[in-house]
């Protein structure tokens, strides 16, 4: 479903993403790991358009979608969530959840019918999903850092993707909000069947989950395969995995 | 700004608007003048604030549109023979014609660039109006324009004033709370994660702008019914100020508070230039006192104050 | 008037020159607005309020030594001094506790600063036009390839670099700068190392009003000093610091240059519509480098 | 609790505000209201015209009045905004009830308070605004002008330019109305008297231009006989300065019209360029007749200063309200009108009439050339040829073509 080949990004010299190589099969759960500073969010913010590839490709269901702005490439089905929390810090939580539901059903450019009549259904729909009804109402500013991080991943649920991009969806998350985000990712693979990429530092959680592990260092893919092949071989352990496994 | 729908605001928003329907009957002929004049700068602020507190854009040079609106109508009256009332259908649409240009070439930008960006441009709007005698009347400006007679004496003008400014305001609150209007408050909150759920934000900020020009020009042609007169002033730089301090001071975080803003400006202006000359000091003053202690204006106070709502925790945030 | 009819080689010299004696006096007062806005993220529109109290102290401290060489340059120190004094007191007792707020709202802060101050100039020093004059040495012209140059425009022109060199050493060289050029880009950080930003803040903000204090001084000789002289010069500064790059002081050089040359340049090209050229100028600059000509500090 | 006080508090406020209704009425004073700038650079013409006005009711007051009514007078500050003044102007008459209406220095506002002013059928009185269109393009009945305007500066101007052997011209000037008619006028009559005078270019500069070096230099590389500088206000000290600086006024003659008024020269101390021709309506030292000394005199008694030439302006407008109404016999506004059409008064540089065609008081023109004197701290006007009302006015004929009838 999505290919990323020989993709290249360097800022001021420095080069952030070089020859970053991941091949992503619908219905798949894919992580991408590696030490701070391997390109991950770059990555990530080149396959959902935040930045602009320099070289390569990034095809999504048989199209390049390398140099699309983001709202383009969300509306042929990525979705994803930020590393640092990014929500509409002023609106409410359904507000938030809404705003990415309306953008999905074309309606933002309505000018004259009521938005408290639009989407309604929808959003309460993935806000009960991830059990973030109770705070419905509340301020999403006012949130705690678990709850704003769920949030983040209701927005992105919003737009009903096929691929869910999630940038460590747990970083800074209490061990009993990391299992319920666990939980889930998984529920959304399977009933809902979408496809997730996603990167993280929590090697538990990633190899309890992932179908498919790609590891990044210095901007290179040094390896892409099942969790056992990825977990045995000797370069990862040596890079990254290392003291750890 | 969101706020629900409730049969109370309706109910008090009815009855506000049947009483200033019999103000022209008990007050005096200066004071209805001065009711009129505050529609007029209300609505104004209010089309600022489209952009402003809704769409959190630097829109420095509001006041472009505004006396584009003015001049259409000024210019549809004494230069062409047609009716004037088409010249009041006219004014919006030059004015989001004028909105959509500026918009442009100014979308590309962000925050003080955007709104420098804007003065510039807005200014040589200015600096043409301001040298081209013989279509504009150049810096002494047109005067003694003859409105329809329907709405020429000051009663006529109150009421014409209010219809148009009900009007606008009604369409102006389904705009806020459509799903447009949602969206807006999600690029004004995080555009980049705006555009990450598939909002196109320069397009939208675009529509935005188009929106705010053209209650501007709405705007702008009740001046000239209120006033008879048109002059390059209406689109300099400090009266753009002055409506973004219009803004601010009732509340730029809700939807009527412009309107508050805007006739307490109009009524100090008027009131305290009575006693003194100093009177920009005194604003100058009571703008400090309201930016150190009532960030949140005149209206977003008193909303805070009676509609709790977490509101407060994201003023501590900011 | 025919486009370019009266073009010279040495008139173009000439009004070359003219434009740099001009451009120092806007490199000035925007290099302060720009230092600023850069380091503090304040929008200073009481900026050219600054500046035109700048002018009017000159104006009153000349007068009171009596005019001559030393009372010139007394003025000329002592008023910028005041000034910064000013700004010190209003830093202190208004500004510290805004920093935190929206651009918008310090943007308006200081506009209703500029409200206060206005009325305030009105009530010290009326409402008659004010001049200063010359001492004896810079007053006349040299002629230079036929045409008359103001000795005192030359002396604006020697000025300019001065102090561009002087703020460069300020920056770049000294403590102070250098740690205000790191809390321009992380405040945060620059506080969590035990440095006292606030008082960072306050020396910048002192510094770049003395700037605006020093225009205004400089600037008296050549012109009236009248209230209005505020709103003229802060729109200017304002384009020039972003056509720069905000927070860049070798931006506010490159935009005053470029503001004053086509200002002068322009009249002798296309007189009517000298109005117009440098805003014209300012849309191509931001439609070209939407962040400014040199690297913005935001 | 006490915050829900808050709410009606405020309201209760803004309804007293708007409650505020029409000032108590005095049935016993004549009430003039004058809108005029008290900010910025332009009061330190308007000030004058206000004082002026005050010394002159105050006498009249004190001789008992008009009819047995005092003269009262109430001020407005428009900033030099139309905006502002416009909206004073209706709370003039409407709310303060005056029976005349006076001011304003600004062109454009002046216009919209004179259409105002038709409509609300108030005398108004102008007092500083210069602009011709005023009395001519755009007269109705109810508004005269006290105080010279553009097309006479230009047609004075113009009879002084043409004794001059000057050919070949240069025109400068502020880049709004007030520049352009005053140099249209002069040049437009220099170019009947003086069918060989030639045009070299001009150029135009933005209103509160600080340095005026560049067009200097600008001009002289177009190597004129002489400069036609219309600028006026603010921009007439900066220019003397820069031309003095500059040597300009050494290497080309140039003519300013309000060059040699007081207000111009007095900033500049004796560091003004000497030789510039200009023209104005009032010096305190001219004319040296016994009613100019006697009028200095109770200026300066009463606010320290000399009187310029705002004060003039100030003076022979209360004496004309007073001599009209009187004349009128009644407090009644179309009978003081035409009492006024056509009425002449004494005044500090002689007598004085309003033209009844087009309400344009006939001011005569003093032309005369900056000169240092022993005795003054400034440059005055030496060398002064009076050119009398009669000689400047525009003609009736031309009136008439510029309002459209026949």
């Amino acid at each position: 479903m999505l290919l990323v080949k020989d993709v290249q990004k360097s800022f001021d010299g420095f080069r952030a993403v070089n020859d970053a190589q991941l091949k992503v099969e619908k219905g798949e759960v894919v992580a991408v790991i590696g030490p701070n500073g391997a390109g991950k969010t770059t990555l990530f913010n080149l396959v959902t358009g935040q930045l602009n590839p320099d070289s390569g490709e990034i095809i999504f269901n048989n199209e390049n979608i390398a140099g699309m702005p983001p709202y383009e490439i969300c509306r042929k089905g990525i979705s994803r969530s930020f590393q640092i929390v990014n929500i509409f810090p002023r609106l409410t939580v359904f507000e938030n959840v809404r705003v990415s539901v309306i953008s999905y059903n074309k309606r933002t450019f309505n000018l004259f019918s009521k938005a408290e009549n639009v989407a309604v259904a929808e959003t309460e729909e993935i806000i009960q999903s991830l059990g973030l009804s109770e705070k419905a109402k509340r301020i999403s500013g006012s949130l705690s850092h678990g709850d704003q991080k769920v949030l983040e991943m209701a927005i992105a649920l919003g737009n009903r993707p096929e691929l869910l991009i999630l940038d460590e969806p747990t970083a800074g998350m209490s061990p009993e909000e990391t299992l319920s985000t666990l939980e889930l990712m998984k529920s959304l693979s399977r009933e809902r069947g979408i496809t997730i990429l996603f990167c993280e530092h929590d090697m538990e959680l990633v190899f309890s989950i992932a179908n498919k592990i790609m590891v990044m260092q210095h901007g290179r893919t040094i390896i892409e395969g099942p969790p056992d092949v990825v977990r045995s071989n000797r370069e990862v352990q040596e890079a990254y995995l290392g003291g750890e496994a | 700004m969101i706020k629900k729908f409730s049969w109370k605001a309706l109910f008090l928003g009815l009855a506000v608007f049947v009483l200033l329907l019999f103000v022209p009957r008990y007050l005096p002929r200066f004071q209805v003048y001065l009711f009129a004049l505050i529609f007029a700068t209300g609505l104004l602020a209010v089309s600022l604030n489209m952009v402003l507190g809704l769409g959190g854009m630097y829109q420095f040079h509001h006041a472009v549109f505004y006396g584009i609106g003015a001049y259409t109508v000024a210019l549809f009256i004494t230069k062409t023979s047609l009716s004037p009332w088409l010249g009041f259908i006219a004014a919006p649409f030059v004015s989001a014609l004028f909105s959509l240009v500026i918009g442009l070439i100014c979308v590309r930008l962000s925050k003080l660039y955007f709104g420098m960006l804007q003065i510039s441009l807005g200014s040589l709007v200015w600096a043409v109006v301001f040298r081209w005698y013989s279509f504009t009347g150049g810096d002494d400006g047109i005067h003694g324009i003859s409105v329809p007679d329907l709405i020429s004496s000051t009663g006529g003008a109150y009421y014409f004033s209010l219809a148009v400014t009900a009007l606008c305001l009604v369409i102006m609150f389904r705009i806020v709370n459509s799903p447009f209007g949602r969206s807006f408050q999600a690029v004004r909150d995080n555009p980049e994660r705006s555009e990450a759920v598939g909002i196109n934000v320069k397009r939208i900020q675009l529509t935005g702008m188009v929106i705010a020009g053209i209650f501007a020009g709405v705007s702008g042609s009740l001046f000239v019914v209120i006033e008879g007169s048109v002059f390059p002033e209406l689109m300099f730089w400090t009266l753009s100020l002055e409506i973004i301090i219009m803004c601010l001071l009732g509340g730029w975080f809700t939807f009527l508070g412009p309107m508050l803003g805007a006739a307490i400006i109009v009524l100090l202006r008027t009131f305290v230039g009575i006693y003194t000359e100093y009177w920009t000091m005194i604003l100058g003053i009571v703008l400090m006192l309201l930016i150190l202690f009532l960030p949140q204006g005149v209206l977003g106070f008193f909303q805070e104050k009676f509609e709790t709502d977490g509101m407060k925790t994201i003023r501590e945030e900011k | 008037m025919d486009f370019a009819s009266n073009i010279t080689l040495s008139a173009l010299f000439q009004q070359t020159l003219v434009g740099l004696s001009r451009t120092t006096i806007l490199f000035i007062v925007a290099s302060g607005l720009s230092l600023i806005l850069g380091v503090l993220r304040i929008p200073n529109v009481a900026h050219g309020s600054l500046y035109m109290i700048g002018a009017f102290i000159m104006y009153s401290v000349n007068l009171f030594f009596g005019g001559g060489q030393a009372g010139f340059w007394i003025a000329v120190i002592l008023s910028p001094v005041a000034v910064a004094l000013i700004s010190l007191a209003v830093e202190r007792g208004l500004f510290q506790h805004l920093y935190e707020r929206e651009h918008l709202m310090l943007l308006l802060f200081t506009f209703s600063i500029t409200l206060v101050f206005g009325d305030l100039v009105k009530m010290i020093w009326g409402s008659d036009y004010r001049c200063v004059d010359l001492p004896s040495a810079f007053q006349g012209f040299f002629t230079i390839f036929g045409f008359p140059f103001p000795r005192y425009n030359l002396l604006l022109i020697i000025i300019g670099p001065v102090v561009a060199f002087a703020l460069w050493f300020l920056t770049n060289k000294t403590r102070i700068g250098k740690i205000a050029r790191a809390a321009a880009v992380d405040r945060e950080m620059v506080g969590a190392v035990g440095i006292n930003v606030s008082l960072i803040f306050a020396a910048v903000f002192v510094i770049g009003c003395f700037l605006a204090g020093l225009g205004g001084a400089l600037v008296a000789p050549t012109q009236n000093i009248r209230q209005g002289m505020d709103h003229a010069i802060i729109i200017e500064a304002f384009l020039i610091v972003i056509m720069g790059g905000l927070g860049n002081i070798w931006g506010a050089l490159l935009g005053a240059l470029i503001f004053g040359l086509t200002d002068s340049i322009g009249i002798l090209v296309w007189p009517q519509f000298a109005i117009v050229f440098p805003y014209v100028v300012v849309v191509i600059v931001l439609l070209f480098c939407p962040k400014g000509l040199l690297k913005s500090t935001w | 609790m006490k915050k829900r006080m808050w709410l009606p508090v405020c309201m209760t406020m803004v309804l007293s505000f708007l409650l505020t209704g029409t000032a108590a009425q005095a049935g016993n004073t004549i009430k003039v209201g004058i809108v005029d700038t008290y900010t910025g650079p332009a009061s330190t013409y308007t000030n004058d015209v206000r004082d002026a006005f005050k010394l002159a009711t105050d006498k009249i007051n004190a001789k008992g009045g008009i009819l047995g009514k005092k003269i009262e007078f109430v001020t407005r500050d428009d900033k030099f905004k139309v905006d502002i003044g416009l909206s004073a102007a209706k709370e003039l008459i409407m709310r303060e009830n005056v029976d005349i209406l006076m001011g304003t220095i600004n062109s454009g506002l002046t216009l919209a308070i004179s259409d105002l002013c038709e409509k609300e059928k108030i005398p108004f009185l102008v007092t500083f605004a210069k602009s011709e269109k005023i009395t001519g393009e755009k007269g109705n009945r109810y508004v005269f002008s006290m105080n010279e305007n553009t097309a006479m500066a230009g047609k004075a101007g113009a009879a002084g330019l043409a004794k001059k052997p000057y050919k070949k011209y240069w025109i400068s000037g502020d880049d709004y109305e007030y520049g352009h008619a005053i140099a249209d006028s002069v040049w437009n009559h220099l170019k009947t008297l003086r069918p060989d005078v030639e045009l070299l270019g001009q150029s135009w500069w933005k209103v509160g231009e600080p340095d005026f070096t560049p067009y200097i230099t600008a001009m002289l590389s177009a190597k004129p006989d002489a400069v036609i500088i219309a600028t006026g206000g603010a921009g007439c000290v900066p220019f003397l300065k820069a031309s003095a600086a500059t040597g300009f006024n050494k290497s080309v003659p140039f003519y300013m019209h309000t060059a040699t008024e007081m207000s111009t020269l007095a900033p500049l101390g004796l560091n003004a360029p000497e030789g510039v021709l200009g023209t104005s309506n009032y010096f305190y030292y001219f004319p040296d007749t016994p009613e100019n000394k006697a009028f200095v005199k109770d200026f300066k008694d009463a606010y320290g200063r000399y009187p310029k030439v705002g004060a003039l302006y100030g003076y022979i407008t209360a004496n004309f309200i007073a001599k009209a109404y009187e004349k009128a016999g009644e407090i009644n506004t179309e009978k003081f009108i035409n009492a006024l059409e056509g009425m002449s008064i004494g005044s500090p540089i002689g007598e004085l009439t309003v033209r009844a065609f087009d309400h344009q008081v006939m001011f005569p023109m003093f032309m005369g050339t900056t000169k240092k004197v022993e005795g003054y701290d400034y440059l005055i006007a030496t060398d002064i040829v009076t050119i009398p009302g009669k000689d400047v006015m525009p003609s009736i004929e031309d009136i008439k073509k510029a309002r459209g009838v026949k």
